[in-house]
């Protein structure tokens, strides 16, 4: 592993922007991004994203390599939490185990721009349709969290607690940010195929805008995640290794498969990074609401406070080493 | 008269909101945006933007039968849940 | 009626985003725009347009159409609310009356962009000076309507609540969104006839963004509409019809003034949608403050929850084709 | 000493608080941004943009007297424009 | 059980959570952006962006003792930075 | 002293809107711009400032001037403070002397872009480096007013308030807005020599989105200045006088400084701003946390409702003219 593209990664605004937040923390500066402001961000971020994404795959079609990735997406948000789920139960009842391996078997949308920023500074080409599958990887997850606390933990739960199937599929569907997500998507693919001169009118909002407010966005992440860190002690260092582990196995397995899809290095990046990130949006949303059992310190901690940080200044470029690596290997 | 203060998440809001309508309250006051510690976690401003959301802050001015009729179903909804419900007294202006 | 241009409005990105918003609140979706996001986008788009109005206006100067158009905007604004007070009259009492009727003599400013948004996306022509037609639609109706509480329910209120005049012209001409949206349009004229390297610093702020800003407030107005509809319930069936009957009455007459005025179709279809549309933002504020009497879920759930709505996704293509049928007609 | 809670919409905020003045409150609290539900309306965020505005929640902490001195105009503005008031105990700390 | 009512600048909120905590209040909830007048300052919204802030009402639920305990602190704090803090009777519903 | 350049710096967009705002207080519109958007453009504006002023610099590097014009910015906010605090030491007891000198000693950033704007629509050259001395004149004044309070007020504190040299820096350095602010000025340094790519992402948000962001903040700033004058009666004569002559005296100070230093009229303008600016957000911020005694409505309605519409309105004309007059004379 070089050391050369993490310098790099790290000299980028975004990257730079989110230590400025974390070290403002650090030294106790009162420099503070009031609500709703990050919310504006964030939802803004969700519609640029779909957006963008929508037109993108309008634009491609629905090539040899899109069903096949998008499947194998959604396979692995099924995947993942199951894996997480049995490495946790070692420490965690059912219910906080359940709940940290959803939220790592979901995606982070800021950690997927992160890459595609990582990549446009590296110059390494990917398409358009991977937005498809940020967007897929979301709410399966959260459905298998449920299903497992439905199922492993039935007698735990009051009576009148019962989860209804009606109730875990609105969580993990119509989640705001993942309504937000897949709805922009949609209105971005139905523009550029039924009203080509609305992309060009969208375009500063969405595109030109972008770069700069995910910068701003960041900054206000690393102070959350700075704020975050500490809570991680309580934790407990079985937790504070899965954060770092977990990603990282994750994108171990992630980029077989990529190779298996025969992705090329910009999209094998992505598919690793979607399988390596972990949600702090919509997953934390569905666990409050279904799961109060579950300790939201422990899955917030550890994905804000630690892999989302991990992820954006050192575990891009390391899984870019690790597409690197495994990839232009033979063909299986 | 009295006077009902219940704290906790806003993701419950609805949910309590219809226990009150249910019995009848004849209003009821809420104010987002609250932050704050419990037995049970810390409630944070920065975590907003998350799907965790912040604290409501509700005051319902009721008579005491009223607060008679939705004190279990509140109690089971906070205990579940995490929050607290006090009561004062409290006479009309 | 053809049904195509109605398909081609729903499918350009701020309409589809309100339907987004809309159904998200259907689907019981907890996507939320927290306050005060909503309220910058609403300053925003009425600083915006003033702003970019009054450099049309300056630019295009004070044409042989500009002033007849204008005066017979104002006189719309006066007449409406009389005859919707007639209407309104037969059920309700003097301050709900007075009320519902000034919102629906008013304007709103996004259903006018919208309009505008249709017209370029249907490349039909239309003049910047309407958009001081805009600006002066809005306070007239609110005079009428306090004028109308002044003397037709003397009698039924305290002393100590007496209307004067002067009350009456401060609520309707320093309103906070008219405030704006008449200042804005001062410095855009100003900006054009002193300062013209000014608009193009501006250029990317008021005009770039505008599309996108438009979108992503509809995006909360979809969810605002949505949640007002079912209010419109308690309202009863004579104030629902009003809300669907008044718009399109008003753009009966507004497209026979037109005619009269010879206006292209793109200022016709502009002068008929200031006339069909209703306020939701000027004349509340000023109903609430003066005339509490009034129930102010009437006159919000009507113009939000149902004129907004049908206005956005219905009404501009009806009263397009309502314009190029009425239009050509040989003059008078 | 008394704790005066006042509930209203915040378009009568400023005319409120010259109530306050004029009665010469010590201090006075004021937290915008409240929604609920009385007898006479709903109040929602979502309006907050639009021209209605959400209600204000006002503390004042004050001597029985200056609450007896401004009740009737307090009481003359919410009848007419809505709003709860009520007056509970307190001891300063 | 007490309820303790304490409105203060924002900026003071940190020292104030701390002298909670301290004395192991059982929880505690926040709600910022309040504004107001007291004898001491005039705080208001339009300020908030600027260093100045505006004030936090903090409401603490807890038994006698614990208000006893922090009792000076927080008069120190108070009386230093400007602020009030009331007492009132509560009972949990 | 001309009265054209004073006319022409009114009539653009950014004043216009100041006065707008301040006009909407005195007709007592219920324009509001509400908590916490003006924080959304603060911040953005010292993001912006700070990011450009970096790449600015990168690129000039450390040319001849750079040093001692920084060094000369540094002095004159140490200078400053000492002076003000004598004068105010008339009226004033320690502590709002103190504060109320610190605030003078120090700057303000919307000033400093006004100027700005002001020297691009007079097609007058400036150089980046000027950000430099903004960031660099934040934090001395700050240090020399709670140096100013330890020394000359340490019987009048209880023992408990000790004020530490480590408190003094921390609130001088570490404060949000001159965090902010010099952290994107390395962000900016840094995109600039490692990752120029960057610099072109971030442009449409921290360039071209600048000018319009800077007229809605001056919106805002106009309400707020308008509403805190009113105050300034009960601050009496002496310091409404002071508001006004500190700025003068301190740009007369400011002017012959430049000249010593050789500056072209472009920068020594910017250079007489800074002098005569005052800060009404970082001093204020540190004064309220370590100096209570004094009373915030003094350095604030100072500050910001009499200094800052002076300086945006009549002083950056004025002190054009007087860099006009003293800069041109024959070299010291
Ligand atoms: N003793 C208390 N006094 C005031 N507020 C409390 C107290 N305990 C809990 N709360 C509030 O109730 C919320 C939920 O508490 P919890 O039971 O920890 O979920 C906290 O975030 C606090 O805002
Ligand atoms: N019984 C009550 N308890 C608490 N808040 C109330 C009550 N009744 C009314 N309110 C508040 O007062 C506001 C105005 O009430 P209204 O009289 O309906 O205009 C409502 O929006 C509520 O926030
Ligand atoms: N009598 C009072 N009733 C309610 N709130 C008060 C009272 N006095 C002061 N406050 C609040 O406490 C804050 C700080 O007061 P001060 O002591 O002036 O710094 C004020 O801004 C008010 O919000
Ligand atoms: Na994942
Ligand atoms: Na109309
Ligand atoms: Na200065």
């Amino acid at each position: 592993m070089e050391i050369n593209p993490i310098l790099q990664n790290v000299l980028a605004p975004p990257v730079l922007f989110f230590l400025i937040g974390a070290i403002s923390v650090l030294f106790k500066s009162d420099l503070e991004i009031p609500a709703p402001l990050p919310k504006l961000f964030s939802l803004y971020l969700l519609l640029a994203i779909g957006f963008k994404g929508g037109i993108e795959i309008q634009k491609s079609g629905f090539t040899d390599q899109v069903l096949p990735t998008l499947s194998a997406a959604i396979l692995m948000s099924l995947v993942i939490p199951l894996i997480g789920f049995l490495i946790l139960r070692f420490k965690f009842d059912v219910f906080n185990s359940a709940a940290i391996a959803a939220a790592y078997g979901s995606i982070s949308a800021v950690t997927f721009i992160s890459a595609e920023s990582f990549l446009e500074s590296q110059k390494i080409a990917f398409d358009g349709f991977m937005v498809g599958a940020l967007a897929l990887m979301e709410s399966p997850a959260i459905i298998v969290g449920l299903l497992l606390v439905k199922f492993a933990a039935p007698k735990n739960r009051p009576k009148s607690r019962k989860m209804y199937l009606s109730a875990i599929l609105h969580e993990s569907l119509l989640n705001g940010s993942v309504y937000l997500l897949l709805s922009s998507l949609i209105v971005g693919f139905l523009t550029a195929s039924s009203n080509p001169s609305g992309i060009a009118k969208m375009e500063p909002f969405t595109g030109q805008l972008f770069y700069g407010a995910e910068c701003f966005f960041l900054l206000d992440m690393g102070i959350v995640a700075a704020q975050r860190l500490p809570r991680l002690k309580n934790a407990g260092s079985f937790l504070i290794g899965f954060a770092i582990f977990m990603p990282l196995f994750n994108a171990f397995i992630g980029v077989f498969v990529a190779r298996f899809l025969s992705l090329g290095p910009g999209n094998a990046l992505l598919f690793v990074v979607l399988c390596a990130s972990a949600s702090y949006l919509a997953v934390p949303a569905a666990m409050r609401m279904t799961v109060p059992e579950a300790k939201s310190s422990y899955y917030i901690s550890t994905t804000l406070g630690l892999t989302f940080p991990f992820n954006i200044v050192l575990g891009i470029p390391i899984y870019m080493s690790l597409v690197n690596t495994v990839i232009p290997l033979s063909p299986l | 008269m009295k006077r009902l203060d219940l704290i906790f998440s806003e993701r419950e809001l609805d949910a309590i909101i219809k226990t009150l309508e249910k019995a009848n309250v004849p209003g009821y006051t809420v104010m987002k945006h609250a932050t704050g510690r419990g037995p049970e976690r810390v409630v944070t401003e920065d975590m907003e933007f998350t799907g965790l959301g912040a604290n409501a802050h509700v005051i319902v001015f009721c008579e005491q039968e009223i607060i008679d009729k939705m004190r279990d179903n509140i109690r089971d909804e906070l205990s579940y849940y995490g929050g607290v419900a006090y009561i004062s007294e409290a006479t009309p202006l």
